[in-house]
C-alpha cells in the first residue's frame, strides 16, 4: 500500500486536521468529527446536514458552505459515522427549522442516522430524510438491500442546498431532494481497485486488461468483470446502462456529472466525457448543465462514473443557485 | 465453570470478544474485503477497544445486562457501518432483557433472542440472506433448545458456540440479499460473510468463558 | 497501460472534443488546437497566453477565462506546443495591447514558444515572455537547462492574469509574472511514474516501498530514490528543501500550493497538507492562501507538490481578485 | 550511387529517415523514457509521417535546399518539443545554405554545419552535454574531413553515419547538462541520449540511401 498518511488509525484525523487547515471558512470540529459552515446556526434556517463514510472527498465536507451543506459527518474511511457524530451536527447546526439528513443507501449509514434522527425527533427536533439511491448497477426490490447512493448524493445536496437557503421548510426541503434523487441513475466503471488503508491492500486484483464494470464507491467488486475496452465504448456501455433504466425521451433535459473515482487524471475524464456528450446528443438528449471532475470518489480507485439527472426548470434553477464551497463554488 | 451470566461472566465474555476481534482482525477484513469495502475488522476492533476501555472504568458489581447495554451503546457511538449499530443495538436490547443480578440459561437465551429480533427489525435480515442472522440464529436457537433440554450453561454455549460456527460456514455457498455484499450480486457466492463470521467469534467467546 | 482512452494517437484531439463539451464558455479550436474565451479579442486588453504539453491538466486550459488566461496551447501529451498553435492563439486574442506569453522552462517549450514570438515581433506584436522555473529539485547554472516550471505557472497565471483584466500594459503583466515566478518555489514527490499514452508503459519502475523524490511534471525520474516514509516525514522533506532555497523568515506570508500529480485523492493532499501548515506555523510563516487539490499534474502519477510563493500585498490583492475558469473559481 | 545531392537524394533521404524514425520509434522512445519524458519517438514519427505527406505533394524537381527546409518547417509545425525546433530549424538553416540545382560533398558538410550551428545557438549545448549535439558535431566534422580529403559522397555518408552513431554511444556515460535528463544530474549517466540516437538514425539513413 503507497499512500499519503501517517497510520492507517490516523487517516480520518489527519485529513480533518488538513481540511481545516486549508478551508479557514469551515468550523472543523475534530474531536466530535463534524465539519461545518463558520459561524453559529442561522436562526429560521432548516439545517441540512449529510455524511458517511471518508474516502469519498471531496463528498461531503467540501459541499459545506452557502448553498449547500450546513454540516458533514465523514465517517472512518468507507465507515458511515456514528450516531453521535449525527447528533453533534444536529446541535451545531439547529435553528429551529428542523434539519434534513441526506442519506445514502447502505445498511449502515441508514441505520446510523436512523438511530441519530430517532433520538433528536425525541428531542423535539423536526427531522426528514432524504435517500439517495441512483445506482444502477445494483438490483432494486424490497428483498434487497436496494441500490447504492453515488453521484446523485451531490445533486442532492445542490438542489435541497439552495433551497434551504432560501428558507424552504424541512419538508420542502426533503421534497425537493427526493425529487432530485429519484430523477438520477447513475453507473461507474472501474480501472483499479481502492485500497482501504486499515486493510492495506486492494479490495480486489484486477489484471492490467481487466475493468470492473457496476462498481460502487467503497471499493467492492461491481458486477462483472470485463476486458478494458476504447474510453467511447465505455462511455456507450454506461449511458446505454443508465438510459435503459431512465425515463428519458429525446427533447428531454438533463444534468450530467461525470466524476472520478479519485485516481482518474482529468484529462481523461474530459476525455470519457466528450464520448458520453456524443452519444447523449445522439439520443436526443440535451446536456442542460454539467460537471467533470471528481466529486464522489472511492480513494485511490481508478475510473469513472456517470450521474444523469432529468432536469426540469425548478431543478435547474436550483442548480444554478450560487454555492460557494471547497468543491462547488459559483455564484 | 459458571452456572449464570453474572457480572464476572459478562465481563469475561466481552473481554474474550474483545481479545478474539484484535486477534482476527486481519482476517475479518479480509472476508469483508472479498465482498464488502474492507473495513470489518478494523470496525470491530475500533469498537471492542472501546468497550474493554469502558469495562476497566466501569464501577465493579454491576448486573450482567447493565454491562451488555453499555457496550451495546459503546459499539454504537464507537463503531459505525452496519455492524456498529446491529451488534450495538443487539446488545443494548439483550441487556436489557436480562434479569439482575443474574441471568440464568433460559433467561440468557431469551435475552440473546431479544437482542436478535432488534438485528432483523433494523436490518431486515432473514436467515438465508447472508449476514450475521445466518450464525446469530442458530446459536439462539440452540441456546433456547439447550435451556429446554436441561444443559449446563457451559454445555449450551458450546452448542451455541458449534451452531454458530457452521450457520457462519453456511453462508459460503449463499447470493447475498442484504448489506453490501448483496450489490455483487451472484458474484458474492463462494465468500464467507464476514459479519456471520464475527457473530460466530462472538459465540465462540462465550463458550471459552463459559467453559 | 490501463486508461481512458480511445487510442494513443488521438488522446489531445478527444480530449479537446470533450473540454469543449464538457465547458460552453471557451472557444476550443481542435483544428488549431488553441483554446480561448468565448468572444473575440478584446480591444485594448493585453492577452496572456499560456501553454505546454498536455497531461498536466487541468493547467493551462482550465485556466482559460476572466481574470486568467486569454487562451491556451495544449501541446501533444508531455510534448510542448508548436509555434503555429502559438501564432493561432495570438491571432485570436489580439486586441491591440500587446500580449503575454507565460513559459514553463523546459527547452522545448521556450524554442517554441520564442519561434512564435520571434514572427508575431516581425508582424509587430508586443510579445512579452514570462519564464517559469520555480523547481528547486533542479541546480540551477547558465551550463544547465535551468530549474523547471511546475506550480508556480498557477500564480504567475493567476496574478498576471488579474493584473491583464484591469488593463495593465504588457510589459507591466510581464513584470507582475516574473515577480511572482521569483518569489515562488517548488518540490514534488512521486508515489507512482506517469504512463504517457504513446509510450504505453510507465516512465520508470517503482517498487512498492520506494518514492521518487524531486520529480517534475513529466514522468522523468526525480533526482533519488527513498524508501516510502509517513506522510509527516515527506511534508517535512518537502518543506525543508523548499526553505532552503527560499528567502523567507520568520512573519513572511505566503501562499501555499498543495498539489496533486494526478491520480492522488484528494483526502491524501488535505492530510499532506494538514502536515505542511503545522511545519510552516512551526518556522513562523504565515499561509495567507492557499490551494489543496489537482492544479498541475502529471498524467496518472501519484504524489503531490508543494508550491510556497512569498506574499506581498500586491501579488494578494492580485491572486484575490475575481476569476472565473473552469478550474478556479472565486469572486 | 549519386554523386551530389539532388532532388531525388534529399528525397530519399526525408523518405529513409521517416522509415528509420518509424521502425524505430519504440526504441527511441524508450530510451526519452529512461531519462527523459517518454515521447521522443512518437515527436518523430508524428514529423517525419507529415514530411512523408509533405513529398508525397510536392511539385517534382525543387532544388534539394527547397526539400530540406520544407521538411524542416514541417518538423516545426507539427513535433514540438526540443526535437521539433533543434531539428526544423537544423533542417532549414542546412537547405537554405544548399546551392541550386544541386549541392556536392562540400556544399552538403557546409549546409548541416550551419543547422548544427542553429542547433547549437538555439539550445545552447557543447559536445558533451549528452544531447543530439554529441552525434550531430562528429557527423558533420566526418563529412568536412572527407571533403577535404576528396573523398566521395557515399563514402563521406558512411564515415558520417559511423561518426554520428558512435558520438551517439559516447552519450552513455554522460551526465546531461541540457533538455530533460539534466534533470535526473547524475542518474542521467548510464543511459544513451534519445535525440543523439535520433541523429545518428538520420545520418544512418543518409549512408544508406548515399550508398
Ligand atoms: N441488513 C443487514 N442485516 C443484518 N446484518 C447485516 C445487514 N447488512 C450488513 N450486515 C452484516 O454486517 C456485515 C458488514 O459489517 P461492516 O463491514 O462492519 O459494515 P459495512 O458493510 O457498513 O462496511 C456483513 O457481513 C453482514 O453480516
Ligand atoms: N538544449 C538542447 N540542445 C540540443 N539538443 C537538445 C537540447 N535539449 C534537448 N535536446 C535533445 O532533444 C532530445 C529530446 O527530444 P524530445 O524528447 O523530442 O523533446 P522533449 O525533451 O521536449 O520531450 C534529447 O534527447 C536531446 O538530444
Ligand atoms: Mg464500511
Ligand atoms: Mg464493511
Ligand atoms: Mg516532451
Ligand atoms: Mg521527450
Amino acid at each position: 500500500m503507497k499512500k499519503l498518511i501517517n497510520s492507517p488509525d490516523t487517516v480520518l484525523d489527519d485529513t480533518l486536521a488538513g481540511l481545516a487547515a486549508a478551508h479557514p471558512e469551515l468550523a472543523v470540529d475534530r474531536a466530535a468529527r463534524v465539519v461545518r459552515r463558520a459561524g453559529g446556526p442561522r436562526p429560521g434556517k432548516v439545517a441540512l446536514i449529510s455524511g458517511g463514510g471518508s474516502g469519498h472527498e471531496p463528498l461531503h465536507t467540501g459541499f459545506v458552505g452557502t448553498g449547500m451543506l450546513d454540516a458533514a459527518c465523514p465517517g472512518e474511511v468507507f465507515t458511515s459515522p456514528v450516531p453521535d457524530q449525527v447528533l453533534a451536527a444536529l446541535a451545531a447546526t439547529d435553528g429551529g427549522a428542523g434539519a434534513v439528513l441526506v442519506v445514502k443507501n447502505y445498511t449502515g449509514d441508514v441505520l446510523n442516522f436512523a438511530l441519530a434522527a430517532e433520538l433528536a425527533a425525541e428531542q423535539g427536533v423536526e427531522v426528514h430524510t432524504v435517500l439517495v439511491d441512483d445506482d444502477v448497477a445494483v438490483e432494486d426490490s424490497t428483498y434487497t438491500a436496494g441500490r447504492r447512493g453515488t453521484g446523485a448524493t451531490l445533486v442532492v445536496e445542490k438542489t435541497a442546498g439552495a433551497l434551504a437557503e432560501r428558507g424552504a421548510t424541512a419538508a420542502e426541503v426533503a421534497a425537493v431532494g427526493a425529487r432530485a434523487n429519484a430523477a438520477s441513475r447513475s453507473f461507474a466503471i472501474a480501472l483499479t481497485a481502492a485500497t482501504v488503508p486499515a486493510a492495506g491492500r486492494p479490495g480486489f486484483d484486477l489484471p492490467e486488461d481487466q475493468i470492473e464494470v457496476g462498481v460502487g464507491i467503497h471499493g467492492e467488486p461491481g458486477r462483472r468483470r470485463e476486458p478494458l475496452r476504447p474510453a467511447r465504448e465505455l462511455a456507450a456501455e454506461v449511458v446505454g446502462t443508465i438510459l435503459a433504466d431512465h425515463t428519458l425521451i429525446p427533447g428531454d433535459q438533463v444534468i450530467a456529472l461525470l466524476g472520478g473515482l479519485g485516481a482518474t487524471p482529468l484529462h481523461e475524464l474530459y476525455l470519457v466525457y466528450g464520448e458520453v456528450a456524443a452519444l447523449l446528443a445522439e439520443r436526443g438528449l440535451t446536456v442542460a448543465r454539467r460537471l467533470v471532475g471528481n466529486y464522489v470518489t472511492s480513494l485511490d480507485m481508478a475510473g469513472f462514473s456517470l450521474t444523469l439527472t432529468k432536469a426540469d426548470p425548478e431543478l435547474l434553477e436550483l442548480w444554478d443557485a450560487p454555492v460557494a464551497t471547497p468543491a462547488l463554488h459559483w455564484s | 465453570m459458571p452456572y449464570a451470566m453474572d457480572h464476572d461472566l459478562a465481563e469475561a465474555w466481552l473481554r474474550a470478544a474483545a481479545a478474539a476481534v484484535e486477534q482476527r482482525e486481519e482476517e475479518l477484513t479480509a472476508l469483508d474485503g472479498a465482498i464488502g469495502d474492507g473495513d470489518h475488522g478494523s470496525n470491530l476492533r475500533r469498537g471492542f477497544t472501546a468497550v474493554t476501555e469502558l469495562l476497566d472504568g466501569l464501577e465493579p458489581g454491576l448486573p450482567p445486562g447493565t454491562l451488555l447495554t453499555r457496550a451495546g451503546s459503546t459499539l454504537i457511538s464507537k463503531v459505525g457501518g452496519a455492524a456498529g449499530p446491529l451488534y450495538g443495538s443487539a446488545l443494548r436490547a439483550a441487556g436489557s432483557a436480562l434479569p439482575e443480578p443474574t441471568a440464568d440459561l433460559t433467561d440468557l437465551a431469551a435475552g440473546l433472542r431479544a437482542g436478535l429480533s432488534q438485528v432483523c427489525k433494523l436490518g431486515g435480515a432473514q436467515v438465508g440472506d447472508k449476514t450475521m442472522v445466518d450464525a446469530f440464529e442458530p446459536a439462539v436457537a440452540a441456546l433456547e433448545r439447550a435451556a429446554f433440554d436441561g444443559f449446563t450453561l457451559r454445555e449450551a454455549s458450546a452448542l451455541a458456540a458449534e451452531a454458530a460456527e457452521a450457520g457462519a460456514r453456511s453462508t459460503v455457498p449463499l447470493v447475498a440479499r442484504k448489506g453490501r455484499a448483496s450489490y455483487l450480486g451472484p458474484r458474492s457466492a463462494g465468500h464467507q460473510d464476514p459479519g456471520a463470521t464475527s457473530t460466530a467469534l462472538l459465540f465462540a467467546a462465550l463458550a471459552r468463558v463459559a467453559g
